[in-house]
C-alpha cells in the first residue's frame, strides 16, 4: 500500500516534469529547431544575457508576477473575509460577481480591461498591466482562502477580540496563521497565473512593457529561440533551489514536529 | 442608579435565526466584585447570555448597561470584559505561553515582565513549566487551565467564565475553586460564572441566578436558593429533590404520602393542591415500628456515594429518595420521618410531576 | 453593523470597477453590431467631392466610420448549430479534463496529507512549479514527446526493435509504425489535464490539510475501515475543495484556445478558438463578445448545479473576524 | 526616443543598438503577434507607438482610417534603395503611408524524401498519396483564399457562391489533412512529420535552413504574395525620430544585415547586391520564377467581409 | 484464565515522542459486563489509556488482551470497542440524526430501522426532536449526548467513556447517570468510564482504578477505595480528606494534633511515623467544654455546600477541613472528636504532607 502510494506520486511525477526535463535538455540543443539535436551546447546562455529584450521582459515578468500575487492576495484574503462575514443571499452573488472573471475567456477579459483603461484615459503601460493581472488573480486567491475560513474554529476571532485584540490584531495574530495555508496557496496561484499570462497582458500593456509571455507568443512566429528554454532553465533551477533552501530550514525548526502527529492519519 | 452596579442586564431576548428563542427577556443586575453564577440545564442559553455580555452575540432586544453605559453597540475588544469559553477556543499555532501572554502582548508590555506573568498564571493553575508545550499535546483538563491563565492575566473588570472548570477532577476542581474565588476576592474583578454543578454555585457565589429555558427563575444568595426555591424546579436542581404533589390541608398542616405532616409553611389557603419538596437528606429513616409521624416504606434500591448512602424508598405508588450515613439493605421496610422546617411547601408550576406527567413531558432536555 | 458595511466597502468597489465594470462593456459589444454610417455625397465648394455624415461632419475621404446599434443578430448566429457543436464539444472536452483532473488530483492531496510524506508542502511546491515555465514551451514540449516523430514514437519503434514479440503484439493490432497521439481530441484532453492538474491539487490538498484528526479517529472508532472513513468523512469534509478545484479547471478548460491548437492540430477547435478568433484575426468583437456571453452563461448555470450539491447548511452564526 | 511595435523576432537587435548608438536616439523595442492585435492597440489610441510593420492589407485599412500619417520622403532619402516594383502597391497606390520591409509568397513547403514529384500545383494539396501527411494553415483568410485559387477564383472573391465552392473543396480536403497548424509547421516540417505544407515563405527559409531535405515552391495556379510595410501611426509622438529609424532600415548594410537575421525576402535592392545577387536569388523563397509571381496577388483589405470568412472558416473546422 | 476477562491489559507503557511518559506500566483485568472507571487528577494518562484501548495509540510496550488475543496491531474499525471521545468529535458536516446513524449505515443496516434505532437513542439522550438540527447550533451538553448516542448506537462489546458527561449539569447528570447504568447492565456492554467526579465513580461503577501520573494506584470496588485506601492519595483524591503525619503510639492507639486517640488499626509497629487520614464528615464539632477526647481549635472559615456547611478549623499549625449540617460562625471555638472507627491509618508516602512539604512540590499538576 505504501509502495503503490510512493509509485503514484512518482508517476505523477513523471508526468508534471518529463516536459520540463526536455525543455532543459533543448536549453542546451546546439540547433534552434526542437525537431532536431545538433549536439550539446551552451551559447544560448551566453546569447541570454545580451538579449536587451528577454532580459527585461524577464524583470516585468518578475516584478509584475510579484507585485500582482502580493497584491491580490492582500485583496482576495480580504475579500474573502468580507464575503465570508456577509449574510448568504449576499454572499453568494458577490461570490459568482468576484468569479466571473474566471467564466470569460482570457481574450475577452483582456479586451474589456483593456477598453476599460481606455475609457479611464489610462495611458496603457507598467500600471494598466499591473492592475489587470491584479485584477484577474483575485478571484483565485478568494476561492483558495474561502475553504480555509469555512473550517475555521467559530470562536477564535472571538477570543482573540475578547482578549482585547482590535479585529485587525486578532487577523493577523490568530486568523491569519490558521489560514495561512491557503492564502499560500492563493498566493502561489496567483503567482502562477501571472507568469504565465500572455492575451490579458498582451492587451492592457503599452509601449515599453513587455513581459516574458508577450515575448516567448511573439517569437512563435519565427521559432521560439533556444535562449527561452536556457532563461527556463535558469528559472527552474533557482526556483528550485530557493524552495529546497527553504525548506531544509523547515526541517529544523520545531514545526516539523507538527507533522510526525500526523502519523496515524488511517489512509 | 446604583453606584454599585457595574453590569446591568436589561430585558435581554435572543431570537435565533431558526426562531429559536434563547433568552427570552433576562435582566440581572450585578454589582461591582460581585461573583454570580449561572445555573441551569443544558441548552437553557447560560452561553448564549455569557456572549451577549462578551459582545459575541447581539440581543434581539434588550439593554446591556456597564457602568451605566449601554455596551451593545461596542466591540468585544473595546469592552473590558474577558472570557473564559466553554470550548476554550485555544490558539493552535501558538504555544502554552504564546496563548497566555496573547493579551499583554497586545498592549506591548514590556517582554520580560509578560513572560514572569505568564510563569506566574501558569503557576497559579498548576502548569508551571508547559510553556513551551503545544496546544494539542495538553489534555483536555490542562486545555482548560491555559484557557484559564490567558484569561486571568489581563486582569478585566468583568470575567466570563464557562464552565471553566468542567474539565477537571475533583481534586483540581476544588483547588481551582479557591484560587479563583481568591483572585476574585483580591483583585475586585467581577466574575460572572456558568456551572452545571450546583455545589460548586452554592460554594462560590455571591448569588445564583437559576436558568430555565432562557428565562432567570430565581436569583438569590446561595443560602437562599437552597433554602427557600421558589418553585419546584429549582428545589429540583440545585440539589437532588423529592418533589410530591401535596395537599395544603391548613396553614401548618400538608398532607402527602397518604399522611398528614405538620409543617411551617402558612398561607397557602385551606385544602389547596400545593408541591411540597423535600430534601434526601432531611428524610430520616426510623425502624418500621418507631412511634414517630411518618410513611412506612420499602427500600428499594440502594448507591453507595462516598459520603453517604442514597437510598429509594417505595411507598405505594412514589419512590422517595433517601441519604443517609446507614445503609438499609434493599427490601427492609422503614418509616421514613420528616422534622416541619424540612418540609418546603410551593405552588404548583408546570414542573410539578403531576402536571409534567398531564402533559406527557419526558425527561430532561 | 455599520462598521461591517465599512470594511466590505473597498472590495465592493474594487469589484464594482474591475469586474462588473468591464463585463458591462462586453455585454454592450455583445448585444450591439456595427454598421457603416450613412453619409451623402456632397460637392464643395471648389468643386472637389466630399462625405457628408449623419452627424453633419464633412470629410474628404471616403467614410469608413461605423457606427454601434444595438441588435440581437449575433445571438441568433450563435445558436446555429455550427457554435453549438463547438460550445458542446467544449463543455465535454472540459467536463472530461475535470474528471481526469479530479480522478488522478484527489489520490495525490490525499497521499501528501498522509502519513508518507514528511514534507507535504515541499511536494506541494513541486506540483506548481512546472506552471512557472511558460506555457507555450510546455506545450511545445509535449508536442515533442507525442509527434510522428517524437519521442515517445521513437521509443516505440526500438522497442519494437528490441523484442520481436512486442512488436508482433502491436502490429497483430493493426498499430502501424508511427502511432498518431496528437491531433485528436484525447491529445487536447491530454494537455489540459497537464495545465490543470495542479489547480486540482491544490485546493484540495489545502482543505483536507485541515480536517481534524479527531474526526477520523472518531469515524475509525465507529468502525469505519479507512477507505469508509475516507468515503464518510474525509470527501464530504473535503468537499469545498473539491468544489473549487473544479471550479478552477472547468471554467478556464472551456474557454481555453492555445492548447486545442496546438495539441490538437487544429482539427479539434473549441469555442474558445471561435471566441479567440472574432477578436483577432476576424475583428469582429461584436460576435467574440456575444460568444462569451454565451459560454459564460452556460457555464454560469453548470456551476450553479454544481454547487447545489454542495447543500451543506453553513453555520449562519455572525461570523466576525473583523 | 522613439518607439518601435514591430512582429516578435522581426528585426535583429544589433541594428536597433547601432541605429542607437548612431544617432543617441533609444528605441523602446515592443512586439506583437498578428496584425489584428497591433491594430486593436493602435485604434485604442491609448498606446502610442511610432514606427509600426503593418501587413499589405493593414496598411489599406489603417490608410482609410486615418490611423496612418503621410512619409516625408524628403527625410527618408534611402528609399532609393527601394526596388520601385515594390512601391505603389494596390494597399498604398501613390506609395504615401508605407515603405516596403519585407515580402514573401504563400507556397508549399515538402520534404523531398517523402514525395514522388515537386509538387508544382496546388492539386498536391488534394492527393490521396498524402494522406495524414499533409500540414494546412490554420488561418481561414489564407487556406480558403489557396482554396479560391484552385477553384479558379479570385484570392479576395467575397462572392457567396466562389466561398461556397472553396467550402466544398476544403470539407473534402479535410480528411487527408493531418493537422491545421501555424508556426508549428517549421518544427513539424523540419522533424519530417508530413509530406507537404501550405506555408509562408518565411517558415519556409527557416525549416529549409534547419532541415536539407525540404524545398519550396510557390505553385504555377499562382498565389498569394505580401508585404509588411513599415508606417509611422497618426498619433506617433517622434516623427522625426521615426523617419530617422525608418531611413536606416532602408540602408543597404541594415537590411542586409536584417535578411540574414529574419530570412524574409526584401525589397531592398541595395541590400541584395550587398548580399551579393546571385547567391540571394537562388532561393526559390527570394526569386520565385516571374510568370509565377504575376499570377500572385495581394490580400485586400475586405472589410465586413471579413466575416464571411471566418464563418466559412468555422464551418470547416467544426465538422466533425 | 478467567473467562470471564474480556479485555486484560497487560503493562501499557506509552512514552511520547518528547520523552514524556504518559502511561509507566498499566495493568488492569475488566470483566465481561463490568463497569470500571478510571479516575485521577488531569493529565494522569486517563484519556492516553483509553486511546491505547480504543487503537489510537500505540503503546511503547506492553499488552492489551481482549478476549485473550493481542488486539494492540488492530486497527480500531477491526476493533469491537466504541469511543465517547471528551472532545466529542461529531461530524460537522452531518446533522445530528447522520451523526448518530454513521455506526449503522456503515453496515448497510436497513434505514427505517436505523432512523427508528436512530430516533429511541436521541430521546434516551433527552434530544428527542433534535434529528435534523446541525451540530454547530447545539450547546455544549447537546453535543456531548449526541456523542453518547453515537456510540452507544452500536452496542459495541466495550464502551469506552472519556468523561462522558463532564458538560452536563447536574440533574441530567444524575439521569445520565442512571441511564447510562441501566444500559450497561441490561445490555451486557463492558463500560470503562473516565470521571473526575468521585462521587460518579463511587456510585456507578463496579470497580474504581485510581490513577496518578501514568500509574494505577489502587483498584477495588467504590466501597474499598472510599473505605480503605491504601495511600493518602487515593483517599485525598476520592473525597476531601485531612492528612495529618502521625505517630502510631502502638496497635490502636495513634498520636495526632498533640493528642493519642484511640484507633482501630493495628500491625504498623510502635512509635513509627504514619500518615492519619480523617473524612472531613467523620470529624464531630462540640462545644470547646465537651468533657470527650479530642482537640480544640477555632473555626477559621465557613463556606455553605448545600447538603452542609464546609468549615476549616484551625488547631496550631494545622487546619481540619470539617463538614456539618450545623454552621458553626468563624472564631467560634469548638472541640473536633473522632471515633476510632473513622480514624485510617495508613503508611507514609510520597504524598504525605510532610514528603510533598520537603520536596517543595506545589499544588496540583
Ligand atoms: N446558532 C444557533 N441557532 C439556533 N439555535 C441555537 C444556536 N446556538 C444555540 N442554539 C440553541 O440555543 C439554546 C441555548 O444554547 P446555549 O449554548 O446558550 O446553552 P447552554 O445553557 O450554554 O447549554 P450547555 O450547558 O449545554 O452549554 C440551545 O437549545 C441551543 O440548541
Ligand atoms: N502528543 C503528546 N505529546 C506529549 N505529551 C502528551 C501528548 N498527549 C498527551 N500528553 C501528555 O500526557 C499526559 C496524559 O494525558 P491524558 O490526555 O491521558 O490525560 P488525562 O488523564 O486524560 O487528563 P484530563 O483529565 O485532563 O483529560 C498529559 O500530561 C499530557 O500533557
Ligand atoms: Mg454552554
Ligand atoms: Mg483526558
Amino acid at each position: 500500500m505504501k509502495k503503490l502510494r510512493k509509485v503514484y506520486i512518482a508517476l505523477i511525477m513523471v508526468f508534471l516534469y518529463a516536459p520540463i526535463a526536455l525543455l532543459v535538455l533543448y536549453s542546451f540543443n546546439d540547433s534552434k529547431s526542437r525537431a532536431k539535436w545538433g549536439g550539446f551546447t551552451l551559447r544560448w546562455y551566453q546569447e541570454l544575457f545580451s538579449d536587451k529584450v528577454i532580459i527585461s521582459s524577464l524583470m516585468t515578468t518578475l516584478s509584475i508576477g510579484l507585485l500582482a500575487a502580493v497584491i491580490s492576495t492582500i485583496l482576495g484574503t480580504f475579500g474573502a473575509i468580507v464575503l465570508y462575514q456577509m449574510k448568504r443571499g449576499p454572499r453568494n452573488m458577490m461570490l459568482n460577481v468576484v468569479n466571473l472573471p474566471m467564466l470569460n475567456s482570457e481574450v475577452v477579459t483582456g479586451v474589456s480591461l483593456m477598453m476599460l483603461f481606455a475609457l479611464a484615459n489610462l495611458q496603457m503601460g507598467y500600471m494598466t498591466l499591473l492592475l489587470s493581472h491584479i485584477s484577474f488573480c483575485v478571484p483565485y486567491v478568494v476561492l483558495s482562502v474561502m475553504p480555509k475560513l469555512r473550517q475555521l474554529e467559530p470562536n477564535l476571532a472571538e477570543a482573540a477580540q475578547d482578549l482585547g485584540a482590535t479585529p485587525l490584531q486578532g487577523f493577523f495574530k490568530v486568523i491569519l496563521p490558521d489560514i495561512m495555508p491557503g492564502v499560500l496557496s492563493g498566493f502561489l496561484m496567483a503567482l502562477t497565473m501571472s507568469i504565465d499570462d500572455f492575451v490579458v497582458s498582451f492587451f492592457t500593456t503599452g509601449s515599453g512593457v513587455s513581459n516574458l509571455s508577450i515575448t516567448i507568443y511573439t517569437m512563435a512566429k519565427r521559432g521560439i529561440s533556444p535562449k527561452i528554454n536556457a532563461l527556463s532553465t535558469l528559472i527552474f533551477a533557482g526556483v528550485l533551489i530557493l524552495m529546497l533552501i527553504l525548506n531544509l530550514k523547515d526541517m529544523k525548526n520545531p514545526e516539523g514536529a507538527k507533522k510526525i502527529e500526523k502519523v496515524k492519519i488511517p489512509y | 442608579m446604583d453606584n454599585n452596579i457595574i453590569l446591568s442586564i436589561r430585558n435581554v431576548k435572543v431570537v435565533f435565526e431558526d426562531g429559536f428563542t434563547a433568552l427570552g427577556g433576562v435582566s440581572i443586575d450585578i454589582g461591582q466584585n460581585e461573583f454570580v453564577t449561572l445555573l441551569g440545564p443544558s441548552g437553557c442559553g447560560k452561553t448564549t447570555l455569557l456572549r451577549c455580555i462578551g459582545g459575541f452575540e447581539k440581543p434581539t432586544s434588550g439593554e446591556i448597561l456597564y457602568k451605566g453605559e449601554n455596551i451593545i453597540p461596542l466591540p468585544p475588544y473595546k469592552r473590558n470584559i474577558n472570557t473564559v469559553f466553554q470550548r476554550y477556543a485555544l490558539f493552535p499555532h501558538m504555544n502554552v505561553a504564546q496563548n497566555v501572554a496573547f493579551g499583554p502582548s497586545l498592549r506591548r508590555e514590556d517582554k520580560k515582565q509578560i513572560s514572569a506573568r505568564v510563569s506566574e498564571m501558569l503557576e497559579l493553575v498548576g502548569l508551571a513549566g508547559f510553556e513551551k508545550r503545544r496546544i494539542s499535546s495538553l489534555s483536555g483538563g490542562q486545555q482548560q487551565r491555559v484557557a484559564i491563565a490567558r484569561a486571568l492575566i489581563n486582569s478585566p473588570d468583568v470575567l466570563l467564565l464557562d464552565e471553566p472548570l468542567g474539565a477537571l477532577d475533583l481534586k483540581l476542581r476544588r483547588e481551582m475553586q479557591l484560587e479563583l474565588k481568591r483572585i476574585q476576592r483580591e483583585s475586585g474583578i467581577t466574575f460572572i460564572f456558568v456551572t452545571h454543578d450546583q455545589e460548586e454555585a452554592l460554594t462560590m457565589s455571591d448569588r445564583v441566578a437559576v436558568m430555565r429555558a432562557g428565562e432567570i427563575l430565581q436569583l438569590g444568595t446561595p443560602v437562599d436558593i437552597y433554602n427557600e426555591p421558589e418553585s419546584a424546579f429549582v428545589a429540583d436542581f440545585i440539589g437532588a429533590s423529592n418533589i410530591l404533589p401535596s395537599t395544603m390541608v391548613r396553614d401548618h398542616l400538608v398532607h402527602f404520602l397518604g399522611t398528614d405532616f405538620p409543617c411551617a409553611d402558612s398561607g397557602f389557603g385551606e385544602n389547596n393542591p400545593v408541591d411540597v419538596v423535600l430534601r434526601p437528606e432531611d428524610v430520616k429513616l426510623k425502624p418500621e415500628s418507631d412511634p414517630a409521624n411518618g410513611v412506612v416504606g420499602v427500600v428499594e434500591s440502594l448507591l453507595f456515594k462516598g459520603v453517604h448512602y442514597e437510598m429509594k424508598v417505595r411507598t405505594g405508588a412514589d419512590a422517595l429518595l433517601v441519604h443517609s450515613t446507614h445503609a438499609r439493605q434493599v427490601g427492609t421496610r422503614v418509616k421514613m420521618t420528616v422534622a416541619p422546617e424540612d418540609i418546603q411547601v410551593m405552588r404548583k408550576s408546570d414542573y410539578s410531576p403531576d402536571v409534567r406527567a398531564r402533559k406527557g413531558e419526558g425527561g430532561a432536555q | 453593523m455599520k462598521h461591517k458595511n465599512l470594511m466590505s466597502l473597498p472590495f465592493t468597489l474594487w469589484a464594482v470597477i474591475f469586474i462588473v465594470l468591464p463585463l458591462c462593456l462586453i455585454v454592450w459589444y455583445g448585444v450591439t453590431l456595427e454598421i457603416p454610417v450613412e453619409y451623402t455625397q456632397i460637392t464643395l465648394e471648389d468643386g472637389s467631392t466630399a462625405y457628408k455624415l449623419e452627424d453633419g461632419t464633412i470629410q474628404t475621404q471616403e467614410p469608413w466610420q461605423k457606427k454601434a446599434v444595438i441588435s440581437f443578430s449575433n445571438f441568433k448566429r450563435m445558436v446555429e448549430p455550427t457554435y453549438l457543436k463547438l460550445l458542446i464539444r467544449s463543455l465535454r472536452v472540459a467536463l472530461l479534463t475535470t474528471l481526469i483532473c479530479l480522478l488522478l488530483g484527489y489520490p495525490v492531496a490525499l497521499i501528501l496529507t498522509g502519513k508518507d510524506f514528511k514534507h507535504p508542502s515541499l511536494w506541494m511546491m513541486l506540483i506548481i512549479l512546472p506552471m512557472w515555465m511558460n506555457f507555450l514551451l510546455r506545450t511545445y514540449s509535449w508536442m515533442s514527446i507525442l509527434e510522428n516523430s517524437g519521442i515517445l514514437n521513437s521509443w516505440i519503434a526500438s522497442l519494437r526493435e528490441a523484442i520481436p514479440a512486442f512488436d508482433q503484439f502491436l502490429s497483430d493490432r493493426g498499430v502501424g509504425n508511427k502511432i498518431i497521439f496528437l491531433y485528436n481530441e484525447n491529445a487536447v484532453i491530454l494537455g489540459m489535464v497537464y495545465n490543470y492538474l495542479s489547480f486540482m491539487i491544490m485546493p484540495i490538498y489545502t482543505v483536507i490539510e485541515k480536517i481534524d484528526h479527531s474526526l477520523l479517529e472518531a469515524a475509525a472508532d465507529l468502525g469505519a475501515s479507512p477507505s469508509k472513513s475516507f468515503l464518510r468523512v474525509t470527501l464530504p469534509y473535503s468537499l469545498p475543495g473539491v468544489l473549487e478545484g473544479v471550479t478552477m479547471v472547468f471554467v478556464p478548460a472551456v474557454t481555453t484556445f492555445v492548447i486545442s491548437q496546438l495539441m490538437g492540430g487544429g482539427k479539434v477547435p473549441l469555442i474558445g478558438d471561435v471566441i479567440q478568433n472574432q477578436f483577432g484575426k476576424s475583428s469582429d468583437w461584436h460576435f467574440g463578445a456575444s460568444l462569451s456571453l454565451l459560454v459564460m452563461v452556460v457555464v454560469l448555470a453548470f456551476m450553479r448545479g454544481l454547487h447545489s450539491i454542495d447543500k451543506e447548511e453553513e453555520v449562519q452564526k455572525e461570523v466576525r473576524i473583523f | 526616443k522613439i518607439s518601435v511595435y514591430n512582429w516578435g523576432d522581426y528585426i535583429d537587435q544589433e541594428t536597433i543598438e547601432m541605429f542607437e548608438k548612431e544617432t543617441g536616439i533609444e528605441v523602446e523595442y515592443m512586439v506583437y503577434e498578428t496584425n489584428e492585435d497591433m491594430y486593436a492597440k493602435i485604434a485604442n489610441g491609448k498606446s502610442s507607438y511610432d514606427v509600426i510593420f503593418p501587413s499589405d492589407y493593414m496598411v489599406e485599412r489603417m490608410i482609410r482610417e486615418n490611423l496612418l500619417q503621410k512619409i516625408n520622403w524628403d527625410n527618408i532619402p534611402n528609399v532609393v534603395n527601394i526596388d520601385p516594383r515594390f512601391m505603389h502597391q494596390a494597399y498604398d497606390p501613390e506609395s504615401q503611408y508605407s515603405v516596403p520591409y519585407t515580402w514573401g509568397t504563400m507556397g508549399i513547403l515538402y520534404n523531398k524524401s517523402m514525395v514522388e514529384e515537386i509538387p508544382t500545383s496546388w492539386k498536391t494539396l488534394q492527393d490521396e498519396r498524402y494522406s495524414m501527411n499533409m500540414l494546412m494553415l490554420n488561418s481561414p483568410r489564407d487556406t480558403i483564399g489557396i482554396a479560391l485559387i484552385m477553384a479558379g477564383h479570385s484570392l479576395n472573391a467575397t462572392d457567396a457562391a466562389a466561398l461556397e465552392e472553396a467550402k466544398q473543396l476544403l470539407i473534402e480536403q479535410k480528411p487527408l489533412v493531418l493537422a491545421y497548424v501555424v508556426d508549428e509547421v517549421k518544427d513539424k516540417m523540419i522533424a519530417g512529420e508530413a509530406a507537404v505544407a501550405l506555408v509562408w515563405s518565411g517558415d519556409a527559409t527557416f525549416s529549409m535552413a534547419e532541415n536539407d531535405e525540404l524545398d519550396y515552391v510557390v505553385p504555377e495556379e499562382g498565389s498569394n504574395i505580401f508585404f509588411d510595410a513599415i508606417c509611422i501611426p497618426a498619433n506617433a509622438k517622434n516623427v522625426s525620430g521615426a523617419e530617422k529609424f525608418i531611413d536606416f532600415l532602408c540602408r543597404a548594410d541594415v537590411a542586409a544585415k536584417n535578411y540574414e537575421y529574419v530570412g524574409y525576402a526584401i525589397p531592398n535592392k541595395a541590400a541584395i547586391e550587398v548580399l551579393g545577387a546571385d547567391e540571394y536569388n537562388a532561393s526559390p523563397v527570394n526569386n520565385p520564377p516571374q510568370e509565377v509571381l504575376d499570377k500572385c496577388e495581394v490580400f485586400k483589405y475586405l472589410g465586413e467581409e471579413t466575416k464571411l470568412y471566418d464563418q466559412v472558416w468555422t464551418e470547416i473546422i467544426s465538422e466533425y
